[in-house]
């Protein structure tokens, strides 16, 4: 009964495009959320305000969503490998207290201590999470409040760190700066999502961090060395943190230690809403992007409004709860096969 | 009556080692920290741990039944805000009581959102803090929102009986209820059994829906009595009242013992948790460390005693022989 | 999970040439690799003491033992997933340690593993070649339209029909365990390492891949199959070992000189007879599935179970004979359909305590996925069913638990009998005694459905729950029985119902050999 | 993966400018940016300018940065309301040297700045409205001294760090203590609390550690709020110091619990605000500074007081 191989393939009927539709298009309807919501919350806004619908300002709110989006991207890479980063609010503002005192003493060059910053702390919850096994609720909260006390501490008598003269020029010119209409700021945190998707895309180690969200056991089990890739995703968030660092100099000029309260929530969101599941394995920079987006242009309309910041606060709220239902559904379209 | 037999054994059984560790160092305070052992400083520093000690119970539960809450910093705002509005119409007790129900309130609605429609808890009680605080500060509006003081608003959590404050002694009652309800009653037991392993417990006839949602209600109530402490001791109502308060009871529970992956953990690890952040926390302030410092030690300690805890999990494989 | 962007074909990753035109690397017969008194301590337990094994090219090597035998832990240090305390392990006479899987696979050592080790996030081609992605550094062009066409033939060559850029999330078990297959004969090998693979598989899968086997072993290639399955050892291998308490009782003995008879008593220790159960009088019927289907539009199945009657159900893999078993114990939701217990309706389908209330035990198919509580004691395991029937006065008594629940502990012979123990500290087999313990407490209990209940079970606690069976069958209870150990289905059943694409077939008496119930299962005369 | 990124970006972008940009709104818009609206003196400052805008009839937009750290969130919302193309600022800064920048921009692109109790630091502002700080820190050290009669020890909360008002105060009062009081010893200096809640706990763990503390220093009466009646359910008798007059706050004095609050009128500046606001938007000449004075509050002569000038009414809702 030794059937050949050849005439067993005919037996069994070819799968039908039904199911490659259901794949090929809904497998990807979850990053498409970010896109959505970024348009209906821009077409929103403009309907009401009048100054709101400008590409003049277009570009204002480019130049605002950079450090929200690049935290975000940071913490989908985390999220991707089933952890999450809670620090990544207090480590920025740690690295732009440290950066400050750098370039006020080694001028331009010291801008490198922000990434830097933000690579020892994503170590740090990296390590702590994969070779410590700590939950990463624990080990980045740790990271949250020893970062915190860090930046209080760096900062002299906790007062902030300004700028020197030179070097917070050249900083302003670039925030200030645009090439044929978008802002510097916007080019950068563009070129930081090219580099994320690069990465996570076309690169074994992008493929890795996919196969250890996707499944921890099989990845040890076909030779991945998942506590490496765990602590690459940490430092890669860090490394993020480190970034939004720079650009939060950019605009306010100074090392504040205080600053980032919040904003670790505001990139889960900003992850979860760009098609991030919270079980892992699923991760698209741009749905990320345009959330970011999304969350930038309702904090600005609502500015535009007058009406009290905490309402954008709720939207941000729902929103969350919102993307948590989608996360749902979209698993469940993936279960019934 | 074999040791294994005592009524509280298994739960000290339960106790990873790393928890006398912690005991010894905060002894160790206790004896050498000039100005510790002054009965106004250790009832200072009991009355703060009386109000994380209360949240922490509440988180507790959550955390046993397999969930995470992070809203409960919100809903004390929210008590706090509810609160001093209905005290210009209401008598203080009513008021009170209103403001207690609107922390049960968030905790249905995180009970219902979590249990029947399914949504993972922590991105629930995440969006349910940015929009119960967002709330709270737009009700709340501009000037602070005062609780006139004639009403004795102060009694609850300042004034103390026979020197025991009175917030050290609910903490304490409410302790022993909590014990009752997670090792006394089958809501109880059936929350470690769904922490555990959810489909099992679907498996056994457990009512999954029903107790995950009274986990999030019952968890509520506990961080109810918090924020009616709090909103006495304060006196007004503040949107920004204790926005640390869910970090904080995940640090205590995480240092006294409590696995975030659900399924273990009991009153006894909360209180030993709390204790021992309140007592490093008040060392601080005594050797006149700067405040900023404070918060750094608070995240080694948590880091650290987590830690600790994991080591003894490496030698004996948790994960269930099935081959 | 979008598919990367083309960047150009990849210069690195290995060709996984059609499997024809590979040369042998290693003349027939020759060791292949060997094991010498391998020692494996898990803290104090004793994996494995001493085993040795020689693996030649060419030839089909087969790997029995009960669980906790040492089968998985030997194989794990095979492939290098594991690191032995002692002994020697040496790969065409040179000594070799592996560091991870990826030196294994340097070496040409592949393993194709039961737990299947796929990615359900990426497609069914990132998945086959997830070794070279966990090796290879820089740019992974797994776009190119080489990677692609080899991934055709690993499929064609197994006869799986997908597509490559489905996920795998979307796989059914079947398919999943034959993209497994797949990916591991794709690999240019020396040593092929398979655990358990046809668990989930049709008989039409299994005889494909016994082809490739045989073919692949004629090419040079040394194959390690490790199966609980007698029958397909038979077929299938040249040579045996087996495992007992992490010794080799039997090592390399040909198959065509040992009795099935030496092999399974080696494996248990003790002379084992098939011999048939005397089976309790069957009364008036208790249990009824009326017009059930899963799924709007699957064919509709009555069932009814009589009071003492143990009714089998077989089906393979994905026939719909598990979804049905859970059914009848209330634990699945069916789209039309009602299930009854004398009579009376039970409430709304798909809810156990609804079920559980009417009376109804059921003893799911994976014990670790929706059977036991880890971190817990024995005894909490087994009280969750009945916790609310151990209160006084409103509370949970913590006396009335250990009385009631440490005699039905002792009543399967839980062994060692140390109810406060954590259940992860008990075998496989203990932890499925405490399973059923847990159903038989439930007071008015009526029926019992159990769903593969000796599945990784060793011998001595199988008789145990079978003997366990019989008791519950002759006390009245209307049992059903799921299970793909034909062995067991056919000498328990009273009658054995035949279930094939979700529709109820045939019905067989009582006693028809195994080979019916197979023939049966299959459907045509395949 | 690129080519639909480029699709991604070009349609969202498109979408963002659909409508055409809007026509120069004919009356004057006023846009007012303050760190935190949750804070007494703020939103008294924001009564006393939406009632000077109603009385002017311009359009008021107020925007609020949710509180004093959220320097970066405060920047960005000065940006949006430029996109808005308000005619005037007025401006509150969470941070003086942080602000200057985007204010300077905005006055660049010929929106007048006015600077607001803490002004960004340039000087090229339209027009400043505060009060002389470090008097009213003089004012504190005064009853400070007489309530306690001249020796004893002292502890200050003197606010977060980075704003220049506070700052002023606390050297008002450090500097009067030392000339007219040398008795008198600080003890300790937080500058972390800002909130009641906070001051509550700072206060009680003062108590611990000095058992013979005399006095406190509260910067403004939200913390004066919290920490007297603290101090008074512990049964510890600490002379409280502080400054601005919420309602609560002059119950509190009326009560004896305050022994004086050194007080700005708030609503004042917030009217001068909007009047100088309104002027520079019409490009007429403004007052470089409006320096209002300030003033001494005791239990006798509260009732001498023009409440109405110094804080917003009880309900009222910014």
């Amino acid at each position: 009964m030794d059937t050949t191989v050849a005439d067993s393939v005919a037996l069994r009927r070819p799968c039908a495009v039904r199911s490659r539709l259901r794949f090929g298009v809904l497998g990807q309807v979850r990053y498409t959320i970010g896109v959505a919501t970024a348009l209906i919350a821009a077409a929103a806004f403009a309907a009401t305000f009048a100054d709101f619908g400008t590409f003049e300002n277009a570009a204002n709110v480019l130049s605002l969503f950079g450090p929200l989006a690049v935290l975000s991207v940071g913490q989908m890479i985390v999220v991707l490998v089933r952890g999450f980063d809670l620090s990544v609010g207090a480590v920025f503002a740690l690295a732009t207290v440290i950066t400050a005192e750098a370039m006020n003493t080694a001028g331009l060059v010291g801008l490198a201590a922000a990434p830097l910053v933000g690579i020892v702390f994503g170590l740090l919850n990296g390590v702590l999470v994969s070779y410590f096994r700590v939950q990463p609720v624990i080990a980045t909260l740790g990271s949250l409040l020893l970062a915190r006390g860090a930046a209080l501490l760096a900062a002299p008598n906790g007062q902030a760190v300004i700028l020197g003269g030179d070097a917070q020029m050249v900083l302003l010119n670039l925030q200030l700066a645009n090439i044929a209409g978008v802002p510097v700021t916007a080019i950068f945190t563009l070129i930081v999502f090219l580099v994320v998707a690069f990465v996570l895309y076309a690169t074994a180690f992008g493929r890795r961090l996919f196969m250890v969200g996707g499944d921890p056991r099989s990845a040890a089990l076909v030779g991945v060395r998942v506590h490496a890739v765990t602590v690459a995703a940490y430092t890669l968030c860090g490394f993020c943190a480190g970034l939004t660092a720079i650009l939060i100099l950019m605009r306010t000029g100074m090392g504040l230690p205080t600053e980032g309260v919040g904003m670790e929530v505001q990139s889960l969101a900003g992850a979860v809403i760009g098609g991030s599941q919270l079980s892992g394995g699923y991760a698209n920079p741009f749905g990320v992007f345009f959330a970011a987006l999304f969350i930038q242009t309702t904090q600005s309309g609502l500015n535009f409004s007058g009406i009290s910041p905490y309402a954008a606060e709720m939207v941000m709220g729902c929103s969350i709860l919102l993307a948590g239902l989608l996360d749902r559904v979209s698993q469940r379209i993936f279960r019934t096969a | 009556m074999k040791m294994a037999d005592l009524p509280g054994s298994h739960l000290l059984r339960r106790l990873p080692v790393s928890i006398w560790g912690l005991v010894v160092i905060v002894a160790l305070v206790a004896l050498f920290l000039p100005g510790f052992a002054r009965i106004g400083n250790i009832t200072n520093v009991l009355r703060v741990g009386a109000i994380l000690a209360l949240a922490s119970y509440g988180q507790t539960i959550v955390l046993i039944s397999g969930g995470i809450d992070f809203s409960i910093g919100s809903s004390v705002a929210l008590c706090s805000v509810v609160t001093a509005l209905a005290v210009q119409q209401l008598p203080l007790g009513l008021a009170l009581t209103a403001g207690f129900a609107s922390i049960i309130g968030v905790g249905a609605i995180n009970g219902l959102l979590i249990a029947y429609l399914k949504l993972s808890p922590f991105l629930v009680t995440l969006g349910m803090l940015l929009l119960v605080h967002g709330f709270a500060a737009i009700v709340a509006g501009g000037l602070p929102v005062e609780v006139p003081d004639r009403e004795g608003i102060h009694t609850l959590s300042g004034s103390d009986l026979l020197g025991v404050p009175y917030p050290v002694i609910i903490a304490g009652l409410a302790a022993g209820a909590l014990y009752l309800l997670l090792e006394r009653t089958t809501l109880g037991r059936s929350w470690f059994l769904i922490g555990s392993n959810l489909a099992a417990a679907a498996a056994t006839g457990i009512r999954l829906r029903r107790n995950i949602f009274l986990a999030y209600v019952l968890a509520a109530v506990f961080v109810g009595v918090a924020g009616l402490i709090l909103t006495s001791r304060v006196a007004a109502g503040e949107p920004n009242l204790y926005p640390t308060l869910p970090f904080e009871t995940m640090a205590a529970c995480a240092v006294g013992g409590i696995p975030l992956t659900g399924g273990r953990g009991s009153a006894l690890n909360a209180v030993i948790g709390v204790i021992v952040i309140a007592v490093l926390n008040n060392a601080i302030v005594l050797l006149n460390f700067p405040a900023y410092a404070q918060l750094s030690l608070l995240g080694i300690i948590m880091v650290g005693a987590v830690i600790a805890q994991g080591m003894p999990s490496w030698t004996r494989p948790s994960r269930i022989r099935s081959l | 999970m979008t598919s990367a962007s083309n960047v150009g074909p990849d210069p690195r990753s290995s060709d996984a040439a059609v499997i024809a035109t590979r040369q042998p690397q290693a003349a027939t017969n020759e060791v292949l690799l060997e094991a010498r008194a391998v020692v494996k301590e898990y803290g104090s337990t004793k994996a494995l003491q001493g085993a040795n094994l020689v693996l030649r090219a060419g030839r089909i090597h087969a790997l029995m033992g009960e669980n906790g035998a040492g089968k998985s832990t030997l194989v794990q240090i095979l492939v290098g997933a594991a690191v032995p305390t002692s002994g020697v392990i040496a790969m065409q006479g040179r000594p070799v340690s592996f560091d991870g899987v990826s030196e294994a696979l340097a070496a040409g050592v592949v393993p194709i593993y039961q737990q299947s080790s796929l990615f359900p996030n990426l497609t069914v081609l990132e998945n086959l070649f997830a070794f070279e992605t966990a090796a290879s550094h820089g740019v992974a062009g797994h776009k190119s339209a080489r990677r692609r066409r080899s991934a055709k033939q690993m499929l064609n060559r197994i006869g799986l029909a997908v597509l490559l850029d489905q996920p795998v999330a979307s796989l059914s078990l079947g398919e999943k365990q034959l993209l497994e297959i797949a990916r591991g004969l794709g690999r240019d090998c020396k040593l092929l390492v398979l655990d358990e693979p046809t668990a989930a598989l049709s008989q039409a899968d299994t005889n494909r891949l016994f082809a490739a086997l045989r073919q692949l072993a004629s090419a040079g290639v040394g194959i390690l199959y490790i199966s609980h399955k007698t029958n397909e050892i038979a077929q299938i291998a040249d040579e045996i070992t087996v495992l007992r308490d992490g010794v080799c009782v039997i090592s390399g003995a040909p198959l065509k000189s040992t009795s099935m008879q030496t092999i399974v008593s080696a494996m248990v220790g003790h002379a084992f007879n098939v011999g048939e159960k005397n089976l309790p009088v069957v009364r008036a019927p208790v249990l009824a599935l009326v017009g059930a289907a899963l799924r709007i539009g699957d064919p509709e199945v009555s069932i009814t179970v009589r009071a003492s009657e143990i009714l089998g159900i077989a089906g393979l893999a994905g026939s719909g004979a598990e979804e049905i078993g859970a059914m009848l114990a209330g634990a699945l939701a069916c789209s039309r359909g009602v299930l009854s217990v004398n009579g009376r309706p039970v409430g709304r389908s798909g809810d156990r305590a609804t079920a559980v209330a009417a009376g109804i035990g059921y003893v799911p198919a994976d014990r670790s996925v929706d059977g036991l509580f880890p971190g817990h004691d024995a005894l909490r395991n087994a009280s969750a069913s009945v916790l609310d029937h151990l209160t006084k006065f409103g509370l949970l008594s913590r006396s009335a638990e250990s009385i009631r629940l440490s005699a039905a502990l002792t009543n399967v012979s839980l062994t060692p009998n140390q109810p406060r123990r954590l259940i992860d500290e008990f075998s496989g087999g203990n932890q499925q005694k405490v399973l059923l313990a847990r159903n038989l407490a439930v007071a008015d209990i009526k029926a019992l459905v159990l769903v593969e209940p000796t599945r990784g079970v060793d011998v001595g606690a199988r008789d145990i729950i079978h003997d366990r069976i019989l008791m519950a069958a002759a006390e009245g209870l209307a049992v059903v029985l799921v299970s793909t150990d034909l062995e067991e289905l056919t000498s328990l059943s009273h009658r054995v119902a035949i279930i094939r694409d979700r529709r109820l077939t045939t019905e067989l008496p009582r006693l028809s050999s195994p080979a019916a119930v197979a023939g049966a299962m299959l459907g045509e005369n395949q | 993966m690129l080519c639909k990124a480029l699709k991604y970006a070009a349609l969202a972008a498109g979408a963002l400018c659909l409508s055409l940009p809007a026509a120069q709104a004919a009356d004057v818009t006023v846009g007012f940016s303050v760190p935190s609206l949750s804070t007494a003196f703020w939103t008294s400052a924001a009564y006393g300018v939406e009632k000077e805008a109603e009385k002017a009839g311009v359009k008021l937009v107020k925007v609020d940065a949710g509180n004093d750290n959220n320097v970066s969130q405060q920047i960005g919302q000065i940006q949006d309301l430029m996109q808005r193309h308000v005619n005037v600022l007025i401006i509150g800064a969470a941070n003086d040297d942080a602000l200057k920048p985007i204010a300077e921009r905005a006055i660049a692109s010929g929106i007048p700045v006015i600077g607001f109790s803490t002004p960004p630091n340039t000087d090229k502002l339209a027009s400043y409205i505060g009060a002389d700080h470090y008097d009213m820190g003089r004012l504190q050290a005064e009853c400070m001294g007489k309530a306690l009669g001249g020796k004893g020890k002292v502890a200050m909360m003197s606010f977060i760090t980075g704003q220049i008002w506070a700052d002023l105060r606390a050297k008002g009062f450090k500097e009067t203590l030392a000339k007219e009081f040398p008795d008198i010893a600080i003890v300790a200096e937080n500058r972390l609390a800002t909130t009641r809640a906070e001051s509550i706990t700072v206060a009680e763990d003062w108590v611990q550690r000095f058992p013979d503390l005399a006095g406190i220093y509260t910067t403004v009466d939200d913390m004066a709020g919290g920490v007297v009646p603290a101090l008074k359910a512990a049964k510890k008798s600490v002379v409280v110091t502080t400054s601005n007059l919420s309602p609560s706050t002059q119950k509190m004095v009326h009560d004896g619990d305050l022994p004086c609050s050194s007080i700005q009128k708030i609503v004042e500046q917030g009217r001068n605000a909007l009047q100088q606001a309104v002027l520079a938007a019409r490009k007429e000449p403004t007052a470089k500074a409006v320096l209002l004075p300030a003033l001494m509050v005791t239990k006798d002569n509260i009732d001498t007081i023009d409440l109405s000038s110094v804080s917003a009414p009880a309900d009222y809702r910014p």
